[in-house]
């Protein structure tokens, strides 16, 4: 890499309203190469739909979301398709899990090659020298993932079958096999018990380091978060109401506040 | 203790739905002549029925129930132990010994039948197509098409049309055919792809009714409600044939039809584009999310299918020789739909058992005529409750790999 | 100016008939999101009891408005009970399947309701009484509005007022629209959720009872498969006006029996379909919140 | 699972063996009778078939005809075009000598073809399109029935001149009968110049209600209004000009003249004009007919009896005649001399219409379609 830190997400106050409802209230926030960064705030308090803005899937009221892939020029991303977005690099998992239930497993990672294969309805008809070759790669590929993330023998297996942390792995296999340089995981840690999380934190790690994937994370397991996370951004009723290292965070009067007024999550 | 609740229960059932069939069932008036029959057997035979039914029905829910919490307890190993009829689509040593007397069956069916039978079987085939062209757009990519039957007129009258004023033969106008079908698919699809499902329905529901009356109001181009007569039979090399060999060569064209369907909606089931569809009709916001251009998806499947109608619409005009607006009405689309939910949305041996069954049981069984739509329509309900797969569930492919070997011996 | 105002009172009786079917279809969409195709079959079992029932009352004898009024109410308690069985048989056991299956079951019931009147009773048109009295009143004007369109009016007025009080205060219209707005938080909420949408499904088969008889009586024929088209109509009606929403669907209903009056009478009425047809697919392209319904996001 | 796949490729292979074992003896006449007799439109076909299955049941008793007995083969076509041409190309691997039908024009059009290349006869008792016989394109076809375009003339100048119309509203149902009944009428008052067509309209089957239209023609001054179309619509239009109090005169064609709109219109029909065959209910031949017919079912005979019937007497004769079932033998019979039927003497011209038989004009007074001489 010729620069280590350059930015690869840049987001400009982004504003998202729904009606009258102010849902994400200007919040800037960057993601540099070979970074983990976390977004973390009370439960409502607009994260998900801040991922819908940047994903494509809710068009911003107002500010930029500036994409700028690695050895390319910048794109200002707003109003973008989703399939677009997944196109040029970002990639996300969903806080709901929405797996294509009735698919297999290696089937569900093989949908996340679509964008990067080409094979029309002509060419899947004919089976042509190209397709067969984009054919093998994507299972290849798709195979190498799933042991990445250590589901292989379930390669075969319906994806509604899974047990639940492995549905949350799967997820992160799928969107990795768009050849993302931006990883979004949305509370990729819900609902698992201690060891998965472990794991989980291991995986996180182990994509950023062996793969080069930068990641922004929304998470709620506060141990999970301190621990990979490089700087944590902290969002209350859409604003950003901090922002610094895991440290800074621990410590910061506002954020102990808005968690505590919540009830004292499992922070 | 049981037995009587549940006895007393189905009762209740049957008293209740004596009570909801008895002004219909039950009474007859004519107002004409001011008398009333009363037909007490209907309400015996309700009762009776009902009775059953109902205990019928509370087995099959109770085991409906059964079923819904055990997978979830067990996870993946009930799924697992593939049931003898999946066994008997994946084995070779199974299904080859059954798809070659099928095979032989059918290549022979004209030798050893009347012209009659084998003029059924072709209108039986094109349904089979037409499921299986249907099954495309619903099936796989979960684009409910209520409005299928447009596309099939299209075919139809683009073929009556071109082969009675401009004297096209049917080989040129086949594939014309097809494409003007799969070309309106396009155009209608474009802007109302991205409605969600049940708008989707409801919007195609709408096209196939609009097709109908513009068959039947602009005359210029489709003759209105008079029809299209003198429309050719197919020709094969400039072949003299008289009806029946004519109508012998349509069912070897259908045969071959079916096989020519069957082969590429396997290929595209198991392709990238295939895998999309069927990601779309599990999970659209994921799908998109994960790369798939939506729109592009979308209208390659609702286009695909038109394309089959179209072709099949060629057929049709030219087996009858006579086509008109009336033969183009929302039934046929509903017809063909409960075929594709019947058979499993997706799986293409369902559909092909389902729609020659469907197609061929009133037929066969002339009583049975009467009660079609009324068996079509109940077999959708019971399908969506009790067997959404359908009768033969979608077997999905697995791909082999190098380390997948590897994996299985480290495991087992 | 007076053929614009017959033309407009046509309208206006077409409307409301599509009104109050169109209501069935919006409270149903509003709670369980699904398009209740049978709605119409119910409209047409509901004619089809009122003209069994009245009928028989008139070969035993009963007169005028005593035949009216039994007759509507044993076709208003048909109508519900075959809309609850309706909604227990074929789309209760499917709440939480994937969007399509309960619309699939949905055509599947229509298909075999129609075919169960058709096989139970008879394919051919039936003559319907004319229940309604002629009003020595309305002479003057009745090549304007005759008696059987100012009933119509009228009733549905009065039932779409009564439908409107009955959600604004009333115990089960409180449900009803918390139920609307989220299902899982009325059922923490202690709300029998199934209990409201089975009257939910009720209040919609009365709704359709009623227009059932109101029709058959204005027209004078029935048969089985009257609820197709005054389905189809209804349910653009309800998408016309925003669906979900109860104001929105009778003046849904309205506007498109007026455009289809207009339509027919400065156009041709050869194309009534189309043009129904064609109001509810630019709806649902260009608008498909309708006139009064809100944009909703999807939650993703 | 596998017993219902199992099942479903047992099934496939049954019915695909399945050759109904049909071997008759070669001295029976076999007469097949093609139209509705399932479905909505079955009340139109079935009195044919009585028709015909009563009359062959007389023949045999008496000893059949040449000595063969007659064999009636009925074929069930729904009216629907794609069904009938399995049942003509049924018919004809049975080894039917003659056909008598279809019903419905559409179904007749697309069956003849078959009938034609197999050289078989068809002679139908209702199919009244014009072009079935006027284009040429079917020598093999008859029909008992007037074709519909004397019916619209018939229509046209009963407006114009017993009525006295001078501004004539069409409307039709858009069907094929409906529609071509209309053109029929229209061309001839246009031809005829004494009268205007001032609306000229198609209007859906099975809408809400039709006082738009009806509106219409109060705007437009109609004093006379000529339907194309079947009795639903036809009862429906008359009772709202009746509520509108649009009061001028409503002419129907024969699909509107029968039972079932007097039962449907009730006292709004009252008035009402329609064209139909003759009243042939005083001729012996009918009265004998249609006697049989209620001793035998009980009931009074249904739509296109008496055509169905003379159909078959004129089948029955021209095989006497011509001795045989060979088709030319049989054209030349039923060409060559008048037969007195159900619907009165009888002969076919070279087109294939019936000369003989017509249509008159009809109203109903006190609840009953009477011929206004």
């Amino acid at each position: 890499m010729a620069e280590n830190t350059q930015k690869l997400l840049e987001v400009r106050e982004l504003t998202m309203d729904f009606g009258g409802l102010r849902a994400v209230d200007s919040i800037t926030l960057e993601v540099c190469t070979g970074e983990i960064v976390a977004l973390i705030g009370p439960n409502g308090a607009g994260k998900t739909t801040f991922f819908n803005c940047v994903t494509g899937i809710y068009k911003p009221t107002r500010g930029e979301i500036l994409v700028h892939p690695p050895e390319q020029k910048t794109y200002k991303i707003n109003g973008f398709k989703p399939n677009r977005v997944t196109a040029m690099g970002l990639a996300r998992t969903f806080q709901n899990i929405r797996l294509f239930q009735n698919m297999t497993v290696l089937e569900n990672v093989m949908i996340g090659r679509h964008c990067r294969t080409t094979t029309n309805i002509l060419g899947a008809i004919l089976r042509g020298k190209n397709t067969n070759r984009q054919e093998r790669e994507t299972i290849e590929r798709s195979y190498e993932l799933l042991e990445k993330v250590g589901l292989v023998h379930f390669a075969d297996e319906f994806a509604k079958n899974l047990p639940y942390g492995a549905q949350r792995r799967l997820e992160i296999a799928r969107a990795m096999a768009t050849d993302p340089f931006l990883l979004l995981l949305d509370e990729p840690a819900a609902g698992m018990n201690p060891q998965e999380t472990k794991d989980l934190d291991e995986l996180i790690v182990r994509i950023k380091d062996t793969e080069n994937i930068s990641i922004l994370l929304i998470e709620h397991d506060m141990k999970l978060v301190m621990n990979i996370s490089e700087r944590i951004y902290v969002m209350e009723y859409g604003k950003k109401i901090a922002h610094g290292s895991p440290q800074e965070i621990r410590s910061n009067p506002k954020v102990i506040e808005a968690y505590l007024g919540e009830g004292g999550d499992d922070a | 203790m049981a037995m009587i609740s549940y006895l007393k229960s189905c009762l209740i059932a049957a008293i209740w739905f004596v009570f909801l069939t008895f002004p219909l069932m039950v009474v007859k008036v004519n107002t004409l002549k001011n008398t009333v029959e009363w037909r007490w057997m209907n309400m015996l035979w309700v009762a009776i029925g009902a009775f059953i039914l109902s205990a019928v029905w509370r087995w099959a829910m109770e085991r409906r129930a059964r079923g819904a919490s055990q997978k979830e307890q067990e996870s993946s190993d009930s799924d697992k132990k593939p049931s003898l009829g999946e066994r008997l689509l994946e084995d070779p040593k199974l299904y080859r010994p059954l798809l070659g007397l099928v095979v032989a069956l059918a290549l022979l069916m004209p030798w050893v039948s009347e012209m009659y039978q084998v003029t059924i079987w072709v209108f039986a085939l094109i349904y089979v197509v037409l499921g299986l062209g249907l099954n495309i757009t619903v099936g796989l990519a979960g684009l409910l098409d209520l409005g299928y039957v447009a596309f099939f007129g299209v075919g139809a009258y683009t073929y009556a049309i071109l082969n009675t004023r401009f004297g096209l033969d049917f080989w040129i106008c086949l594939p014309i055919g097809g494409l003007t079908g799969a070309l309106v698919g396009v155009l209608l699809g474009f802007p109302i792809l991205r409605l969600r499902g049940d708008y989707l329905a409801i919007v195609t529901l709408g096209f196939g009714s609009i097709a109908k009356i513009v068959y039947e109001n602009w005359e210029g181009v489709f003759n209105g409600a008079r029809g299209i007569e003198k429309i050719a039979r197919p020709g094969f090399f400039g072949m003299e044939m008289d009806i029946s060999a004519a109508t012998t060569f349509t069912y070897y064209l259908m045969l071959v039809m079916v096989v020519f369907t069957i082969f590429v909606t396997n290929r595209l089931k198991d392709s990238r584009i295939g895998r999309a569809w069927m990601a779309l009709r599990e999970d659209e916001i994921a799908c998109v999310a994960m790369g798939v251009d939506m729109a592009r998806t979308k209208l390659g499947a609702y286009a695909l299918g038109a394309f089959w109608a179209g072709l099949v619409g060629v057929i049709f005009a030219s087996q009858t020789t006579y086509i008109n607006p009336a033969s183009f009405d929302f039934m046929l689309s509903a017809i063909v739909l409960s075929m594709v939910v019947l058979g499993g949305m997706g799986s293409i041996v369902g559909v092909v058992i389902a729609a020659l069954v469907l197609n061929l049981l009133p037929e066969y069984l002339r009583a049975f005529e009467d009660y079609r739509m009324l068996v079509f329509g109940a077999v959708m309900v019971l399908m969506m409750l009790f067997r959404p797969q359908g009768l033969v569930s979608n077997v999905r492919k697995t791909y082999t790999h190098s380390k997948k070997v590897h994996a299985e011996e480290a495991n087992g | 100016m007076d053929y614009f105002l017959e033309l407009f009172l046509s309208g206006l009786t077409r409307g409301s008939i599509y009104a109050l079917i169109a209501l069935g279809y919006t409270m149903v969409y509003g709670i369980i999101q699904l398009i209740n195709f049978a709605h119409g079959e119910i409209y047409m079992i509901g004619a089809f009891v009122a003209l069994v029932v009245s009928g028989v009352l008139t070969i035993y004898g009963f007169s005028g408005v005593s035949i009216l009024i039994l007759a509507a109410l044993i076709a208003i308690i048909y109508s519900a009970a075959y809309g609850y069985t309706l909604e227990k048989i074929a789309y209760r056991p499917l709440r939480g399947a994937p969007r399509l299956s309960p619309l699939i079951s949905a055509i599947g019931m229509s298909l075999f309701l129609q075919n169960y009147v058709l096989l139970a009773q008879t394919a051919d048109f039936l003559p319907f009484p004319e229940l309604v009295p002629e009003f020595e009143f309305m002479e003057p004007i009745a090549h304007i509005m005759g008696s059987a369109e100012l009933i119509i009016l009228i009733t549905s007025a009065i039932t779409m007022i009564g439908l409107t009080l009955l959600i604004k205060y009333t115990r089960i219209g409180k449900a009803m629209r918390a139920t609307q707005q989220d299902m899982v938080m009325a059922r923490l909420t202690g709300i029998n959720v199934d209990r409201v949408i089975s009257v939910t499904f009720i209040i919609g088969s009365v709704l359709a009872a009623i227009a059932g008889v109101l029709v058959g009586s204005y027209i004078g024929q029935i048969n089985y498969f009257i609820g197709f088209m005054a389905g189809v109509k209804a349910f653009t009606a309800a998408v016309l006006g925003g669906i979900g929403n109860i104001p929105g669907a009778a003046l849904g209903g309205l506007v498109l029996g007026l455009a289809e009056a207009m339509a027919a009478g400065y156009i041709s009425s050869a194309y009534e379909d189309v043009f129904a047809f064609g109001v509810l697919v630019l709806i649902l392209i260009l608008r498909p919140s309708g006139l009064l319904g809100k944009a909703v996001k999807q939650k993703v | 699972m596998r017993k219902s796949v199992m099942k479903s490729f047992v099934v496939i292979a049954l019915l695909s063996m399945i050759v109904p074992a049909v071997g008759f003896a070669a001295d029976t006449i076999k007469i097949g009778v093609a139209g509705p007799h399932t479905g909505d439109l079955a009340p139109y076909g079935l009195p044919t078939k009585d028709a015909a299955m009563m009359l062959a049941e007389q023949v045999n008793a008496a000893g059949g005809v040449l000595g063969k007995q007659i064999e009636v083969v009925p074929m069930d076509d729904q009216c629907k075009p794609e069904i009938a041409t399995s049942a003509a190309t049924k018919l004809v691997s049975e080894g039917v000598d003659i056909v008598i039908g279809h019903v419905c024009s559409g179904a007749t059009k697309a069956a003849l073809g078959i009938y034609k290349e197999s050289n078989i006869i068809a002679i139908s008792p209702s199919a009244t399109n014009p072009p079935l016989t006027q284009s040429g394109d079917y020598p093999n076809f008859y029909r008992t029935i007037a074709p519909d375009d004397d019916q619209g003339k018939l229509a046209a100048s009963f407006a114009t001149d017993k009525l006295g119309a001078k501004k004539i509203a069409i409307l039709h149902d858009k069907g094929d009968y409906g529609k071509g009944f209309a053109d029929f009428s229209q061309a001839a008052i246009e031809a005829g110049g004494k009268a205007k067509v001032v609306l000229f309209e198609g209007v859906t089957p099975g809408a809400m209600d039709y006082s738009a239209v009806v509106q219409k023609i109060r705007r437009e001054g109609a004093d006379a209004v000529i339907f194309g179309g079947y009795h639903p619509e036809a009862s429906k239009l008359v009772g709202q000009m009746k509520k509108k109090r649009v009061n001028v005169p409503f002419i129907g064609p024969d699909g509107v003249k029968g039972d079932g709109f007097l039962e449907i219109a009730g006292d709004d029909a009252e008035g009402v004009y329609a064209t139909g065959p003759m009243d042939v209910s005083a001729l012996a031949g009918n009265k004998k007919a249609k006697d049989d017919y209620v001793a035998k079912f009980g009931k009074e005979p249904g739509t296109f009896f008496d055509q169905g019937y003379a159909a078959m007497q004129t089948i029955l004769n021209a095989i006497k005649e011509s001795g045989g079932t060979d088709s030319a033998g049989l054209e030349k019979a039923l060409r060559g001399s008048y037969v007195d039927t159900a619907v009165g003497k009888i002969k076919f011209d070279a087109k294939g219409d019936a000369e003989g038989v017509g249509f008159s004009v009809f109203q109903v007074q006190d609840g009953k379609f009477v011929e206004l001489k």
